[in-house]
């Protein structure tokens, strides 16, 4: 059988799914997260548990979300408890496993940006800001990011720090007093990266097909360090990718009309 | 002395000039009746608190009646920034916005904390963000047992809170279900409370543990159908996302933002005058 | 893998000799079930924590399994003192109980402190009160910010919590309804988590923003039906107020206690033949 | 009309329910207090909001509550919330205008004592604790106490302060943090009690028909203060002995069965 054709968001969002398994406790951002955790429940997945900081628990959308809370989420949840709830229980707890987040900026030690482009008081681009990105950063047991690359977003020196990554490298996060093993994992539209088991920085240690370390190092602000060797990701499978593109249709299609009624 | 009346008496009643209000909404039941009456009857000057702020702020500081945010995420959900928001913080148009910034977890406690009659807020946040250094009221308290520092911030009591809701009974208790939010510790930790409802009837038939808020809680319930439109209400009305979408072309230039509100936001006496408005285009 | 297991099993992997366990309920869905267990098992040297201890606590003090008890009312509700409590603080028999006593309004902020991975509650407690001054672990903590000084005590997470609810589903997914208590935040707290149930559904059918403890919280779900007599289960039976007033003469002398529990409790080989056993008198 | 007969407990407990409004929330006390305030829902107070410290907010028992977390409790409530809720967001913040609580002991400025008798490490008698009681005396608007009097409750000195009334008299409460009124009535079988509103040692201000103010000084631990004028209280109306003798009659009924099936 011939391997199906997939776009680099495809793939991107495969391989982010692939890293959850049926005993995850998700805390889902919005957007490519939440795409990539519902692509997993729809396949290997489907016991994970899917938590968004409106406080659904147990989400299972037919269509993804458009916000973080669509009543989609709560329409099939397990349960849906209050904001300081699922941050303070289940967030702040100890209960979530995965942290899985996107971000406007990231750099090498994986800390995030979203709030400004340029200096705070005066930003060149005002982005939406923190949200739940800083503690669940600090909180989950570990994080995924997942964020297309490019020197605009791979950056050398982020403008601030939202949500801490590995902060300086090193045993800096360690230190911090922050209780999860922070990112554990980078996955974009080129590859994957990791942290350095000891400086912690950001390491090209996967390529998806087709696609060469040197676009990678050329899509990152800084020096992108390389593992030595680089494993392809496996491409979409057929089904995978009929899941992905179902649930992507089902959703364009909701919400070209009204979503989130009872 | 019934506790429902009118959205444009409540508002009147229970909100003034420099007050510092709260329109809670997590996606959710966003009350956007009743900002509208806020910009119709002209309040300058307001601190507006909110996690979310979404269109409804948008428009309210696009107009000029806010001086103040305090937020944890400002955006058009699923669409993208906010223009009147960016505008005002970037350009200081119509008038500067000063930014009070924290995170999602911090201002949930910190109206947990308002709600609770407490001064002051803990919890496990900020750890290598640049967001404490940037704002005063984030700061730090010791465990006195096992003297880990801890981030503090500062309890939400605000002048008003605002939200809508469901339903209400004819005495003014209010049920809210689905997605609840941080709408009962917004009210419960503010002074005053109005409350919007989709409708009022005779008994609530609320399971026993719902959200409830009792009406010794509300200082006036109006009835509002479709008061959260573009937002939604479960089990009442989908979100208007075409909605949501135009607003990102509507928002984005200063006249023609301000050409929509004249004439679809002022030049409305109501909501339902402005949502026969808006559907005449 | 299934959660859903005997009670035996349940408490015999996750309750150890020496541990600290909560066995909450408030007058509502008391774990009796689980406490007889518990002293069938024979466990020793336990840390006790309730806020209510009753008659179960009486018990399994009585039989010499605490060596300590947290908490913040200990009674016969509406009928009158603990009297093998009573016998273990001011008689030492048949093992001295140390005490650690704090308020109801404390003990649940504990517990919330527990729950939320914090070290430490902050509560406006204990004003002119003379229990900080027996009881180390209630501390101070001032406001960062208005300087004001509020009473601080430690997060407790128990070792094991144990709970009575009314209904499970083949996953282990819990629900709870009526007066829901401590129980969400004493489970959530803990290390392991013991839940014993009216019944198991196919579909839990509840209510959305119901009181549901999913099945990957707790360790263990065990299927007793009456498993929280003689208090109540709302929904399925009343409590046993005669029972309860009954208590207080079975447990006033030593040895009327002793042959209780061995005839009844002890030899009893589970829940169910213990209420037959006392059925037959 | 011949003036119905009544006992000593139950002039108190009428006249401890007429302190009741239609406008009074009350973080109700189990036994004497919950039988007040039942009584003052069932006469002249309909609206009254009765929350007790098991989540029950409104509650509108048919029968006197055995417990503070009968199932009669939550049946009629307006709505039931969890304990670490109903002491934060309810008593702590402020909401509550009336705390009603009983008493094992209590000194001449309405301190109370529900701990122990004797010495706190090695006690004569183990009284069942604190409960909610120590908050309920510090957040509510004003407390209502309401106990039997007698030598071996009114205390010269109390042997373990659980909870604050008017702590060493004078300002001293105003100055210790507490945001209530603190106590500002104390009705008993044989009268009422009221703190002086300088010194805030409690006072006889009133008395029960038929009792003297001599009987009231007897009953009392430490030299009673006797205000000038003493109030005599109305007997109950039959209305009021009907409706309580009613509520004491169907509460025995339903308690000799089981109580709070749902």
């Amino acid at each position: 059988m011939a391997e199906p054709a997939y776009t680099p968001n495809e793939i991107m969002t495969v391989a982010a799914a692939r890293l959850m398994s049926n005993a995850t406790v998700c805390f889902v951002g919005i957007g490519l997260p939440s795409a990539a955790a519902n692509l997993a429940r729809l396949t290997h997945a489907p016991d994970i548990v899917l938590i968004y900081e409106s406080g659904t628990i147990g989400a299972k959308p037919e269509v993804l979300p458009l916000s973080i809370g669509d009543g989609e989420l709560a329409e099939y949840a397990d349960t849906v408890v209050s904001v300081p709830e699922i941050f303070r229980y289940w967030l702040q707890g100890g209960r979530v496993t995965v942290g899985f987040l996107g971000a406007a900026q990231i750099d090498r030690f994986a800390n995030i940006n979203t709030t400004v482009i340029g200096p705070y008081a005066k930003p060149k681009t005002r982005l939406p800001g923190a949200g739940g990105a800083p503690e669940i950063a600090a909180a989950a047991g570990e994080v995924f990011i997942v964020l297309r690359q490019n020197p605009r977003a791979f950056v050398d020196k982020l403008d601030f720090v939202t949500s801490a990554g590995h902060l300086t490298g090193g045993d800096s996060r360690a230190k911090s007093g922050a209780r999860g093993k922070g990112p554990t994992v980078v996955i974009t539209d080129l590859g994957v990266l990791k942290p350095d088991p000891v400086s912690k920085e950001l390491t090209l240690v996967g390529l998806h097909p087709g696609v060469t370390a040197e676009q990678a190092k050329a899509a990152t602000g800084w020096k992108l360090k390389v593992a030595e060797r680089l494993e392809i990701t496996t491409p979409p499978s057929a089904q995978e990718l009929a899941v992905l593109r179902d649930l992507h249709a089902r959703t364009a299609k909701a919400h070209g009309q009204q979503v989130g009624e009872g | 002395m019934s506790k429902i009346v009118s959205l444009k008496q409540a508002i009147a009643e229970n909100l003034r000039d420099g007050d510092t209000v709260a329109m809670e909404g997590f996606t959710h039941l966003i009350p956007f009746a009743a900002g509208h009456e806020v910009i119709r009857q002209g309040r300058k000057r307001l601190t507006l608190i909110r996690m979310t702020p979404d269109i409804i702020y948008d428009q309210m500081i696009g107009v000029g009646c806010a001086e103040r945010l305090v937020f944890s995420w400002g955006g058009n959900p699923g669409v993208g920034s906010l223009h009147r928001f960016r505008d005002a913080v970037e350009r200081d148009w119509p008038v500067p916005l000063a930014i009070e910034e924290h995170s999602h977890a911090d201002m949930a406690a910190r109206y947990q904390a308002g709600a609770s009659g407490l001064p002051f807020a803990v919890l496990r946040g900020y750890v290598g963000s640049d967001l404490p250094a940037n704002n005063p009221r984030i700061k730090t308290v010791t465990c006195p047992f096992s003297g880990e520092v801890l981030a503090a911030t500062p309890a939400i009591n605000p002048d008003l809170t605002v939200i809508h809701a469901q339903k209400a009974d004819r005495q003014g208790n209010v049920l809210i279900w689905g997605i609840v939010g941080i709408q009962k510790e917004a009210v419960l930790a503010a002074k005053r409370a109005v409350v919007t409802v989709e409708e009022i009837v005779d008994e609530l038939d609320a399971p026993v543990n719902s959200c409830i808020l009792p009406h010794w809680t509300v200082n006036a319930v109006c009835h509002v159908p479709g008061g959260a439109h573009p937002s939604y209400a479960h089990g009442y009305y989908g979100r208007d996302n075409a909605f949501c979408k135009a607003w990102d072309g509507i928002a984005r230039e200063r006249d023609g933002f301000r050409a929509w509100i004249d004439k679809h936001v002022l030049g409305s006496v109501d909501f339902a005058a402005f949502r026969r408005s808006i559907a005449r285009g």
